[in-house]
């Protein structure tokens, strides 16, 4: 089978890989470039575990192919934590208790970093219904909104 | 059995060609838009070998006109990006809604109102608000593009008009004047992330006494493709849309539903729920196009 | 003496006795009275937990059981 | 009662020790380990809920480019019948049926073959080249009808256990329970009203986020390595060894981080699977299942069949109580029956009852155990019965059940007396609570009901071994699931005396820490904590011996407190304190190397009950649910770390909502489930859920060096009957099955 070549932008970095034509973006992340930090709950679009930044945008990496990064740039849990330590959002997921197992944990703080980009007040409602499309089993969510309005809050006051 | 391959054609003319050659030579070859239902289907059962044609490089299939008479909106551009557009939100409100209301926030950065459309599943959520708005699919062609009203795009449960080597390039809508507005409403279990158990989309425009001049009434998820909805749209045209136009309109609707029970509900329960939906999507509607919110 | 119950599904092994009250210094001491009494009916307490004085052990063997003490044989109890 | 103890440590919620690298996903989960030369194992599983199996031909798969190995049934071993060890107590026989069919298949989904082979791309298409002839068989998918004398039966060969007489005839019946007190005919005869009614709930799933996964390399000679995804790596070492008869000594488990488990992870799928690739190709072999995988071939709990009838006086004083329970086992046996029986009345007085529970097979996957297994299947029929008592003898719901609720000394269902237990605490508490004074909004209803799990002990070791500097390192073998590295760090920091940032918990693989039993039954903080705790207590008797050597005194002329050891009062000895760091420092002349141990077999596991109550509003137009806010309390004993103390009621919560109003199994007539994904099997997503409100009521265990109970599975039972209870508060119509999903409240609605 003829492999593509795809040019990309991961977390700053450029990045070329050959990929099947059909392979998902997230099975290229995972298997092929062992970025693994990018979890896989379901490969459907319906759990969120594997949210990453597309040019700014949340998607689900299981969604996209792996051909479809070519001249993108995209952003993965890897690339949250700057060189001064961890985000605020990151920080905050920790003081609150809002990881168990911590499978879903990179996926709600991609796209926790999407929302509080994009709308940096939000309220409880507009978190969950956000946050929606990404599962959590173990904390029943309460945790993981708090840390986030937490981060809202840190990030204000940070700005 | 072939092999896969991707390709993402610069032209209309090279995605056409590219679709026709594979169609010639009984190769399949597919249309990838935002792929949020393509890759589940890969990940599933349907995950025979194909030519994967991407559409998201044509500078038509991403273009977004709001005209003085008629908005275009490219096949390839994202729900979540639909959104964020306030003038648009503003103007077809029940379309935008319906298009935010696929999937989760991630799904939404990459779905696209042609892509359910094109996907033609009965329970596609934008698909009723389309018609309402008086969509029509602009499908590009061996010989340029031809047009078709949205509420005859489909003809059964994942299937269209689309022949072999076409695409839909986008869709077309009047833009609406004063006293015109639509509403979409579906039904789910969950509050987020499930596929319509019914949806209903109404458009109404009002006079200014507030009796209602035109209407168009569809639904979803409670036949084999969307339906438009004539009688219920009658019941509504001549009265002031209140609650006895509603539940008429209601009633409508479920006699022109011939729902399936599912995993996702009973068709006895899609029946009832179907009126309760049109009642409600209807009174948004009528609320917004008296520029009540 | 201790107080021992038996729980139905052993009733076959105990010939329906549900209840008897013995003298012995610990469970293990326990095992070889009723073996004895009833040939094979260890290997069906060995699928059992049994709770001695309100405490439930899945695995029992030498834990002591008073002249009041009370000893239940009940199913095992896994968990998530 | 144990006394309340103010703790410098425990009771405190600080970061957790392995937070950081789950936050930045650095933490190794199963389907996260790489190696060199790496083939993907997939499983080729049964298009049919029941068939013969006449053959399996993998030749023409192993014959592809690519692939490296093809194993079906016949190339594991016959294996010996047995029980499994530890938790369960299933027959490792059907685990080895139930990773790899053998001459049926009994569900749909049900491992036929598996092949390796160098990419995910090439093993797929290998499966499609494996042969395999069926005869199909009527599926066996209604648990009622499962127990007909004329039902197509799953395993010719089972006699029903534990009936007083052996049946002559097989059956589907695996085995029934029952459980008996006092004299129920005249119990309902003193009674001034019985309720009575037949509850159905349907399968349901765990629903952990991180599929299975695992990575498989056997050497050369023979050893094998694996890493995986398990509540249990020793057990599933234990299995491993016996489904595919090799020496226990031969196999290295190495537990990865763990996505979830909730009971679902306590027994193997993939393991000796990947083990026997593995070997065969020479190569390693990593398996990972897709969600649908996991929904159709791995472990959910029973769908069960309830029938219920409690009497009671006008004065709510329950007189007798009667149930019936039939579990799907699904193709094997073991539903968690038992657990059900003993669990359904165990929250109250009861003089009469009698309970009868079968373990039913069914053409569905083999159930595992999910989050206090059994017990709220069957609660959620008794705390409904009693929610209608309530309402016909005109008694406040919580009053009702403080009326009958039992404490210390009542004698359990079960038999023995219960010690120290908090549920009375947990009903004031409930009583009293500004969610419960408060008035219910209007148009919703608010349901009320209790629950209560067992917790257990079982086997544990943990060593704890003190670095030069006197930091601590903690090493048990119980995966982290929800935060008991931190658990430990707290009892360890309280114990010694020291810093919680200075302690650190790790998990070790099979070869480099003691035996522990799973994560599970909320074991691991009562009872590996518990010998966490012990040795550290052998740490200070060391360092107490060593300072003592150090001084020039006895052993028993020193003391250990705040971390150092000291000259007890009265001594007379001009000495420095010796923290960890100087007994370390001095080490080298002392005896060597600080190394605590303990092992345990605990016993002293106290159970834990828990009152729920939540407001909801149902769309009467649609059927439709939203949760308005939800009251848990539970005892914890004592809350080490007590946000991960509430986290688990929250999360319990949780899962028992999505089972309550939307989860479930559905099958069709051929017995293939048709919602094998997230999509269509709903479990709740944030915006369905408010926040959780928690209060923690703590009656320290007296068998726990530090009260505690166990916290992680009672939080799942009471949500159930709570959620049936509001909705028929709120809407005047009982509905006695589940899910209390649109369709099915309209449907109650509109038959009123």
């Amino acid at each position: 089978m003829s492999k593509v070549h795809v040019q990309t932008t991961i977390n700053g970095e450029a990045v070329e890989y050959l990929c099947e034509p059909q392979q998902s973006f997230l099975d290229v992340l995972r298997e092929d470039l062992l970025k693994q930090g990018t979890k896989e709950g379901c490969a459907t679009g319906d759990c969120g575990a594997c949210s990453v930044l597309l040019d700014g945008r949340l998607v689900c990496a299981c969604l996209m192919l792996g051909v479809e990064a070519e001249g993108r740039t995209l952003t993965t849990i890897e690339g949250i934590a700057s060189d001064d330590g961890l985000h605020p959002i990151q920080q905050k997921f920790l003081e609150h208790a809002a990881l168990q197992c911590g499978i879903c944990t990179p996926g709600f703080i991609v796209a926790t970093k999407a929302l509080l980009d994009k709308n940096p007040n939000p309220d409880e409602t507009t978190i969950r219904y956000w946050l929606a499309g990404n599962l959590c089993r173990c904390t029943g969510y309460d945790k993981i909104v708090r840390a986030v309005q937490a981060a809202a809050e840190e990030l204000a006051q940070e700005a | 059995m072939g092999e896969f391959a991707y390709v993402a054609p610069a032209t209309v003319a090279d995605t056409v060609a590219v679709l026709e050659e594979h169609a010639s030579a009984g190769k399949r070859a597919q249309v990838l838009a935002g792929g949020t239902d393509l890759l589940v289907q890969l990940r599933g059962s349907d995950n025979e070998p194909r030519t994967i044609v991407d559409i998201k490089q044509l500078d038509e299939t991403n273009r977004l006109d709001i005209g003085a008479d008629e908005i275009f909106i490219g096949a390839a551009i994202a729900s979540a990006v639909l959104y964020e557009n306030e003038e648009l939100k503003a103007l077809l409100p029940g379309l935008l809604e319906s298009s935010d209301l696929i999937g989760s926030t991630q799904i939404q950065g990459r779905c696209t109102i042609g892509g359910n459309l094109c996907n033609s599943s009965p329970a596609a959520d934008t698909t009723p608000a389309i018609i309402v708005d008086s969509g029509v699919c602009v499908i590009a062609t061996n010989s340029g593009t031809r047009e078709l009203p949205a509420e005859d795009f489909c003809t059964g449960v994942g299937t269209n008009v689309l022949a072999p080597g076409e695409f839909l390039l986008g869709l077309k809508f009047p833009r609406p004047g004063a006293g015109t507005s639509d509403a979409y409403l579906r039904f789910i279990p969950r509050t987020e992330m499930d596929i319509a158990v019914v949806g209903v989309a109404v458009n109404v425009t009002l006079d200014d006494t507030g009796t209602c001049t035109a209407a168009r009434v569809a639904i979803g998820a409670v036949a084999p493709t969307p339906l438009m909805v004539p009688a219920a749209a009658d019941a509504l045209i001549g009265t002031q849309v209140d609650d006895d136009a509603l539940a008429a309109a209601g009633v409508r609707c479920t006699e022109a539903s011939s729902p399936i029970s599912d995993k996702r509900g009973t068709a006895e329960y899609r029946r009832k729920v179907v009126a309760v939906l049109c009642r409600r999507a209807g009174a948004i509607a009528r609320d917004r196009a008296m520029g009540v919110s | 003496m201790a107080r021992i119950v038996f729980h139905d599904q052993l009733l076959p092994a105990t010939n329906g006795e549900r209840e008897i009250e013995v003298t012995v210094e610990n469970y293990r001491d326990l095992l070889v009275v009723l073996e004895a009494r009833w040939p094979g009916i260890g290997e069906r307490l060995a699928k059992s937990a049994v709770a001695i004085d309100g405490q439930i052990y899945q695995d029992a063997f030498l834990e002591p059981i008073a002249a009041n003490s009370e000893v239940f044989f009940m199913s095992r109890i896994e968990g998530g | 009662m144990a006394e309340a103890v103010d703790y410098k440590y425990i009771g405190t919620s600080p970061v957790r020790p392995d937070g950081v690298d789950k936050v930045t996903g650095r933490a190794q989960f199963a389907a996260d380990q790489n190696m060199p030369n790496t083939l993907y194992g997939k499983i080729l599983r049964s298009p049919h809920a029941h068939a013969n199996i006449k053959s399996v031909d993998v030749s023409k798969a192993l014959a592809m480019e690519g692939v490296y190995a093809a194993v079906s049934g016949a190339d594991f071993p016959g294996g010996a019948r047995g029980k499994v060890g530890g938790e369960g107590g299933g027959d490792i026989g059907d685990v080895a049926r139930n990773i790899m069919a053998r001459d049926k298949a009994l569900y749909h989904g049900h491992a036929v073959a598996a092949v390796a082979a160098t990419s995910l791309t090439i093993a797929d298409a290998a499966l499609a080249m494996i042969d395999v002839e069926y005869e199909t068989l009527a599926p066996v998918l209604d648990v009622v009808a499962a127990m007909a004398a004329d039902s197509p039966l799953l395993d010719a060969t089972n006699f029903t256990k534990n009936l007083p007489e052996t049946p002559d005839k097989p059956s589907n019946i695996a085995s029934v329970t029952v459980l008996t007190r006092g004299n129920v005919d005249e119990g309902f005869e003193q009674a001034d009203v019985t309720v009575e009614g037949e509850y159905h709930i349907p399968m349901a799933h765990q629903g952990y986020i991180e599929p299975h996964a695992c990575t498989a390399t056997v050497n050369e000679e023979g050893k094998a390595t694996v890493w995986c995804s398990t509540q249990g790596h020793f057990e599933f070492r234990s299995m491993t060894s016996k489904i595919l008869d090799w020496k226990v000594g031969d196999l290295k488990f190495i537990p990865a981080e763990i996505g979830g488990g909730f009971g679902g992870k306590t027994t193997v799928y993939l393991e000796p699977v990947a083990v026997l690739l593995s070997k065969l190709a020479g190569r390693p072999v990593k398996m990972m299942m897709s969600r649908e995988e996991v929904f159709r071939a791995t472990g959910p709990t029973s769908g069960s069949v309830c029938r219920v009838k409690v009497g009671a006086k006008k004065d709510g004083t329950i007189t007798a109580a009667k149930a019936w329970l039939a579990y799907e086992a699904g193709a094997f046996a073991g539903a968690p029956i038992g657990p059900g029986a003993m669990a359904i009345f165990a929250p109250y007085v009861l003089e009469n009852f009698h309970v009868e529970a079968h373990d039913v097979l069914v053409n569905k996957p083999k159930v595992a155990a999910y989050r206090a297994p059994g017990a709220p299947q069957s609660m959620h029929a008794m705390e409904i019965a009693l929610d209608d008592i309530a309402r016909e003898i005109g008694m406040d719901p919580l009053d009702l059940r403080l009326k009958n609720a039992a404490s210390e000394g009542t004698r359990a269902p079960y038999g023995p007396k219960f010690p120290a237990i908090g549920f009375k605490e947990c009903l004031e508490a409930a009583k009293a609570h500004p969610n419960y004074t408060a008035p219910v909004p209007e148009g919703a209803g608010r349901g009320v009901a209790a629950g209560f799990w067992f917790n257990i002990g079982m086997q544990s070791s943990a060593e704890v071994r003190i670095n030069e500097d006197g930091t601590v390192i903690i090493m048990e073998g119980n995966p982290d699931i929800g935060g008991s590295r931190a658990s430990m760090c707290l009892m360890a920091a309280e114990t010694l005396g020291v810093d919680y940032e200075r302690v650190k918990a790790y998990i070790g693989d099979t070869e480099s820490t003691g035996f522990c039993n799973v994560t599970g039954g909320s074991r691991t903080t009562f009872a590996t904590g518990m010998a966490v705790v012990q040795a550290c207590e052998d740490i200070i008797a060391q360092c107490k011996a060593r300072a003592a050597a150090t001084w020039g005194v006895d052993e028993d002329q020193v003391e250990w407190e705040d971390g150092q050891a000291i000259p007890a009062p009265g001594v007379n000895a001009d000495v420095t304190p010796m923290s960890l760091a100087d007994v370390m420092a001095s080490a080298h002349k002392t005896g060597g190397p600080l190394l605590g141990r303990a092992s345990l077999n605990a016993s002293g596991a106290g159970a834990s009950f828990s009152v729920n109550f939540v407001d909801l509003m149902v769309d009467k137009e649609t059927g439709k649910v939203d949760v308005l806010a939800f009251t848990a309390i539970q005892d914890a004993g004592t809350a080490i770390h007590p946000a991960y103390v509430e986290g688990q009621m929250q999360g319990g919560a949780a899962q028992g909502l999505g089972w309550a109003l939307n989860e479930e199994y559905i099958y069709d007539a051929d017995g293939v489930m048709e919602n094998a994904g997230f999509l269509d099997y709903r479990v709740p997503v944030a915006s369905d859920l408010p926040m959780i409100d928690c209060q923690i009521i703590e009656v320290p265990n007296p068998r726990h060096p530090y009260g505690v109970r166990g916290v992680g599975e009672t939080p799942i039972v009471a949500p159930l009957a709570a959620a049936a209870n509001a909705v028929r508060a709120a809407t005047g119509v009982r509905i006695n099955d589940l899910p209390l999903s649109p369709p099915n409240i309209l449907a109650a609605i509109d038959s009123d």
